[in-house]
C-alpha cells in the first residue's frame, strides 16, 4: 500500500531514468562537442539498473526509496555524473526521511538540497556552465509556482519552461568546471550537456505527468 | 566503427578479462569493481597503491598492475571515472597495515569519485591519502579553476611511488615523493585523428584531412587550438617548447624524456619523434638522461603523441631505475 | 598522410636516430646501412644473429636488438628488403669467431639480398647460416611456389635462437633450434585499415567503412579475400580456425599464444581479442602456457591483428621464458 | 674520349635512370593495386644515386661502366627490384666487359644474359607476371628487327610496341613470383609494375633516341 506521494515519487523517478535511457546518443552528442561524449552512456548505465531492479528497492519511505535509488546510480554511474546524479538523490533523500506524504513545499526543499549538495561536490555554481544552470532556474520557477497556489501539473509545465529557457542560454556560456573547461572559449556555442538533459526530463515529465496512474493498482 | 569489439557495453570487461587470462599467475581480477589487482596484495609490508582512470588509456592503468607499480586499477568505463564504489570497494580490499596510498589523475569526476571513497573508507578506519597528478601544460591554470589534467607524467609518479613502496617507504613518504615528482614533471600531447569509443561508434571530433589538435586531452577533449599538419620538426617544437617553457627546464637539467604514444601512431614515428626532441633539448643544453618511447597512456585509437618532461634528481632518477614487472609486454 | 615526418625519404633514417639516442649504452647505429647493432657485437662467444626485413614493421626489428635477441638488424625502406649491401656489410661488421646466422622472413626480395650477401660474405671467408622463416597459414602453399610469408611468428624464432646463442650454442644448433621453432609456429592476420607509406602518402589499398581484408600481410599486399566487419568473437574465428587446423594443433597441446597489433589498434582491443582466443583454445583442449599480446611486428599505422600459436615442447619453453634486454618499451 | 658506342650506352643508362625518377608515382601505385606499393620508389632512390653520382662512373670501357651503375643499383635498391636490377646489369656488363664498341647483336646478346640473370635470380620465368613477360618479348622483336636489317632507331621503335604490348598482356595473368602471387586471383585484372617499367622505358628511348647527341661535345 503506497500513498499517492509515493506513487508520484516513483512516477517522476521512472520518468528520469527512461529518459535517460531513451536519450542515451542525444547526451553522448551533446556532452562530445566539447567533452568526451560518456554523458549519455552513463546516465543510461545507471538508470538502466535503476529500471531492472524497479521493484527490489526497499519502500518503506519515501526517504529510503530515494537512497536505494541513489545508491545505485553510485554503484554503477562514473564519470562527473555519478557524483553528481547520486549526491543530488541523496540529498532530496534526506530532506523527506521517514516520511510518505510529501507537499509541493517538500519538492522545492528537495531541489534546494539536491543542489547545495551538487554545488558543494562539484565546487560549482550557477554560471560555471553546468546541469546547475538548468536546475537552479527550473527550481525557482517551481517555488514561485507554488507559492502562488498552482497545482502539481501547472508547477511542472513552468519548470519544465524555465528549464529548457536556462539550458538554451548556456550555448553562450564560457565553461568553467568539468572536461569542457579544458576547450576555454571553443566552449561557447554549444549547450551544456547536463543542463539539456535536465530540460528534457522536465519537458518529458510535463507531456506524461496527466496520464500517470494516480491510483495504486494492485498487481494480480 | 571497425574495432574488435563484441558489446561495445562488454568492452572493458571483455579487456579485464584478457588480461587476466595472459597473467593468470600475478593478477586477480574481480569483475563487479573492474578491478585488476596483484595476486599478492594487500601485503603487511608495504602500502598498497590504487589508480582508478577512466578505460581507453591502457596500458594506463590496468596493465601496469605489477610489482614495483600498481598493486590494482579500478577503472571506470572508456573515459569515465569509476563508480565510487568500485574505488571504495578497491580500497577496502586493498588495505592492509601500512595504509592504502589513491593516485588520482586531476579530473572532475576521478577527484570525486575518489574523495568520496576516501572518506567513506576512512570511516571504516582505513589509513588512505590520494595523490592528484596534474602535469598536462596545455591547460592554463589561470582561465579555469579546476586546475591543470593529468596525462602521461601519471606514470612517473607511479613508477617512483611503486618502487619506494616497494621498499616498504611508508605513506607519508610516498606522498612526500610523488608530490615532488608531479612537481617536476610536465607533458604537451597532439592528436593527428580522433578516437573513436566503442560505445559512441564515431569520431569523438572531425578532424579536417590536413588538420591536428594542439593541446588535446587523453579523453578525445578537444585542445586548445587547431592547427595544420606541419613536419615532424615543427610538431615537436609544438609539444617541447610548452613543456619547456613551463617548469622551466634549464641548461644543466638532467631530464626524463617520454614520447608517448596517444593509441594509432606505430612506434616508428614515436622513436623519430623522439630523436628530434633529444636533439633540440641537447641543443638547449639539457642532458636526457633516461628515455621512455611507446605507449604509456593511450586515447583509444588516437594518432598522436605527447611529449613528458621530468626534471631528475639523484632520489628520482633511483627510484625510476629500479625494477618492476608488469604483466604488460613481454618479450 | 598526417604523420610524424619530416622528410618521407628520411624517414627510416631519422627512425633509426631517435632508436640510438634512446639507448646510448647499449645500442650502436651505422647510418650507411641502416644498421642498428649491440654495442658489444661481435663477441668471440656467440654467433651473431642478423636480421634485415624492410622497415615499417617495428618493433619488429630494430628495437629487438639487444641481450638475448638480436646482434644486430639492417632493415631496408619501408616494405622493402635491405640493398644486399647492407646485409653483406653487416654481416662482416658482426662476424666473430662463431659464425653469423642470418634470420629471413620468405620473400622474394628478402631471400635475394640475404642469399647474394651470404654467397659474398662466405667468399670472403666468413662461417654464415641463413634461417628463413614461413608462418603465415593464409598463404596456400600449393596454388605457388614462393612459399608462405614470414610475418609475426618471426619473434619466436628470433627469441629462442637469441637465448640459445645467448648460452654459447653453435650455428648447427642454432639451424636446428630455430628449424624446430618455425616449423611448430603458424600466423593469420586480418587488416580493419589499410597502412600509409610515407613515401606514398596516401594508403596502400582501399577499404570500405564496413570491410575487412582477412589474410593481409604486413606489407599491406591484400590478403585473400574480402568480408564485412563482424563481432570480435567471429574475428578470433577468422584467425584462430586456421591457424590450429594447419599444424594441426590438437587437444593436450601446450601452446603460446600470440596476439600481435598491426599498428594502428588499441592494445586494449588485444586483450579483449586475446580472452576470447584463450578461451576458444581452452575449449578445445589447448592449453595455452605462454602469452604474448601486444605489438611484435607491425605495418606501420594499419589497423588489425594476427594470431600466432607456437606449439611448445621443454626446449622451446625454457628458451622463451629465458631473459631478454632490449631497448624498446622501457617500464 | 668516348666511342659513339659508348656514348649511346651513357645514353640508354641516362634515359633509364630519369624514366625511372620521372615515373616514381606511377610505378609505385601499380604495385600497390596487388603488391606492396614501394617499387616506384625503390628504383627512384637508386637511379637517384646514379644521376647524382653520373660523372664519377669508371669509364675505362663499356663493360666496367656498366657493372659500376650495377654496384650503386645494389648498394641503394632494395625489395625485389635491387637483386634483379643489379642482376640484369651486372649480366649485361659481362657480356661486353673491356669493349668499347658494340653492335646490335652484342646488345642482344647482353639482354639475353640479363633475362638469364634476373630469371636465375628470382627463379622466374615467362608467365610468372614479372617483368620478365615485357623483357622477353621486347627483346625478341629487337632480335627480330636487328637480323632483318633495320637501324637502331627502328628496333627501338619495335622493341617498344613489343614491349608494351607485352606488358598490357600481363593484365590477365595471374601472378606465380614475388609480393603480387599472394593475392593469387586477384593479381588478375591488374599489369605487373615491373613489365609496364620497362614498356614505359622503353617508349620513352624511342621518343628520345632521335635527339640523343651523337658527336662527343667537349665540356669547356
Ligand atoms: N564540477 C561540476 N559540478 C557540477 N556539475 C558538473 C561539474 N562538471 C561537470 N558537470 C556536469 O556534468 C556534465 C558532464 O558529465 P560527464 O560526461 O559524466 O562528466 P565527465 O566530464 O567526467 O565525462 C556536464 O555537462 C555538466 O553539466
Ligand atoms: N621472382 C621474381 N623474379 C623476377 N622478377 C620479379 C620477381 N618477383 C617480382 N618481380 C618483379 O618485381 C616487381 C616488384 O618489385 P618490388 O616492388 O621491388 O618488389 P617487392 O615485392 O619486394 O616489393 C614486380 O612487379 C615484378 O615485375
Ligand atoms: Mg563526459
Ligand atoms: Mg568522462
Ligand atoms: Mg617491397
Ligand atoms: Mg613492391
Amino acid at each position: 500500500m503506497t500513498s499517492p506521494s509515493f506513487r508520484d515519487t516513483e512516477f517522476v523517478v521512472r520518468e528520469i531514468a527512461q529518459t535517460c535511457l531513451d536519450n542515451e546518443k542525444q547526451f553522448g552528442d551533446l556532452d562530445s562537442v566539447v567533452g568526451d561524449g560518456d554523458f549519455g552512456y552513463s546516465l543510461a548505465r545507471g538508470f538502466e539498473v535503476v529500471v531492472n531492479d524497479w521493484d527490489s528497492y526497499d519502500r518503506s519511505d519515501i526517504g529510503t526509496f530515494l537512497q536505494k535509488i541513489a545508491v545505485a546510480i553510485t554503484g554503477r554511474i562514473g564519470g562527473t555524473s555519478g557524483p553528481i546524479w547520486g549526491t543530488a538523490f541523496i540529498r532530496a533523500a534526506g530532506v523527506v526521511k521517514g516520511r510518505d506524504e510529501i507537499s509541493g513545499d517538500d519538492v522545492v526543499a528537495m531541489l534546494r538540497s539536491a543542489i547545495e549538495g551538487i554545488k558543494a561536490r562539484g565546487n560549482a555554481d550557477v554560471g560555471d556552465k553546468t546541469l546547475l544552470d538548468a536546475l537552479v532556474p527550473m527550481t525557482d520557477a517551481a517555488e514561485q509556482s507554488i507559492a502562488s497556489g498552482q497545482d502539481a501539473a501547472a508547477t511542472i509545465s513552468a519548470a519544465a519552461s524555465a528549464a529548457r529557457a536556462a539550458a538554451d542560454a548556456t550555448t553562450s556560456m564560457i565553461a568553467k568546471r568539468g572536461r569542457a573547461s579544458y576547450s576555454g572559449e571553443r566552449s561557447i556555442g554549444s549547450p551544456d550537456a547536463g543542463a539539456v538533459a535536465v530540460a528534457v526530463i522536465l519537458e518529458r515529465l510535463d507531456t506524461d505527468w496527466p496520464n500517470r496512474i494516480t491510483e495504486e493498482v494492485e498487481t494480480p | 566503427m571497425k574495432k574488435f569489439v563484441n558489446d561495445p557495453q562488454q568492452y572493458v570487461p571483455e579487456m579485464l578479462k584478457g588480461l587476466a587470462l595472459a597473467n593468470p599467475d600475478t593478477l586477480t581480477y574481480v569483475p563487479e569493481y573492474n578491478l585488476i589487482m596483484r595476486k599478492d596484495a594487500p601485503r603487511d609490508d608495504k602500502v598498497s597503491i590504487i589508480q582508478g582512470s577512466g578505460s581507453g588509456h591502457e596500458p594506463a592503468h590496468v596493465m601496469t598492475v605489477g610489482k614495483g607499480m600498481l598493486d590494482g586499477a579500478c577503472p571506470g568505463d572508456v573515459f569515465a571515472a569509476p563508480p565510487m564504489d568500485y574505488v571504495y570497494e578497491t580500497t577496502k580490499l586493498l588495505a592492509g597495515p601500512k595504509g592504502v596510498l589513491l593516485l588520482v589523475n586531476n579530473y572532475t569526476g576521478d577527484r570525486m569519485a575518489f574523495d568520496m571513497a576516501q572518506e567513506m573508507s576512512q570511516a571504516d578506519g582505513v589509513t588512505v591519502k590520494t595523490l592528484f597528478i596534474d602535469d598536462d601544460v596545455s591547460v592554463q591554470d589561470s582561465t579555469y579553476t579546476v586546475g591543470r589534467r593529468g596525462v602521461a607524467g601519471n606514470f612517473f609518479v607511479m613508477k617512483a611511488v611503486g618502487a619506494a613502496a616497494e621498499e616498504g617507504a611508508d605513506l607519508d613518504e610516498l606522498i612526500r615523493i610523488g608530490e615532488k615528482v608531479n612537481s617536476v614533471t610536465r607533458t604537451m600531447g597532439l592528436a593527428l585523428t580522433a578516437c573513436t569509443p566503442p560505445a559512441k561508434g564515431s569520431p569523438l571530433f572531425e578532424l579536417g584531412d590536413d588538420e591536428i589538435e594542439i593541446g588535446v586531452g587523453i579523453h578525445g577533449e578537444p585542445g586548445r587550438r587547431r592547427a595544420k599538419i606541419a613536419p615532424a620538426n615543427d610538431l615537436v617544437d609544438e609539444l617541447l617548447d610548452p613543456v619547456v617553457a613551463d617548469l622551466p627546464f634549464e641548461s644543466g637539467d638532467r631530464v626524463a624524456l617520454m614520447v608517448n604514444g596517444l593509441g594509432g601512431t606505430p612506434i616508428s614515428e614515436l622513436y623519430l619523434v623522439y630523436g628530434i626532441a633529444h636533439e633540440k633539448l641537447a641543443a638547449q643544453g639539457i642532458t636526457v638522461a633516461r628515455s621512455y618511447v611507446g605507449e604509456y597512456c593511450t586515447s583509444l585509437d588516437m594518432a598522436g603523441a605527447s611529449i613528458t618532461l621530468v626534471k631528475l634528481d639523484d632520489e628520482i632518477e633511483r627510484l625510476l631505475d629500479a625494477p618492476a614487472e608488469i604483466g604488460y609486454r613481454i618479450f
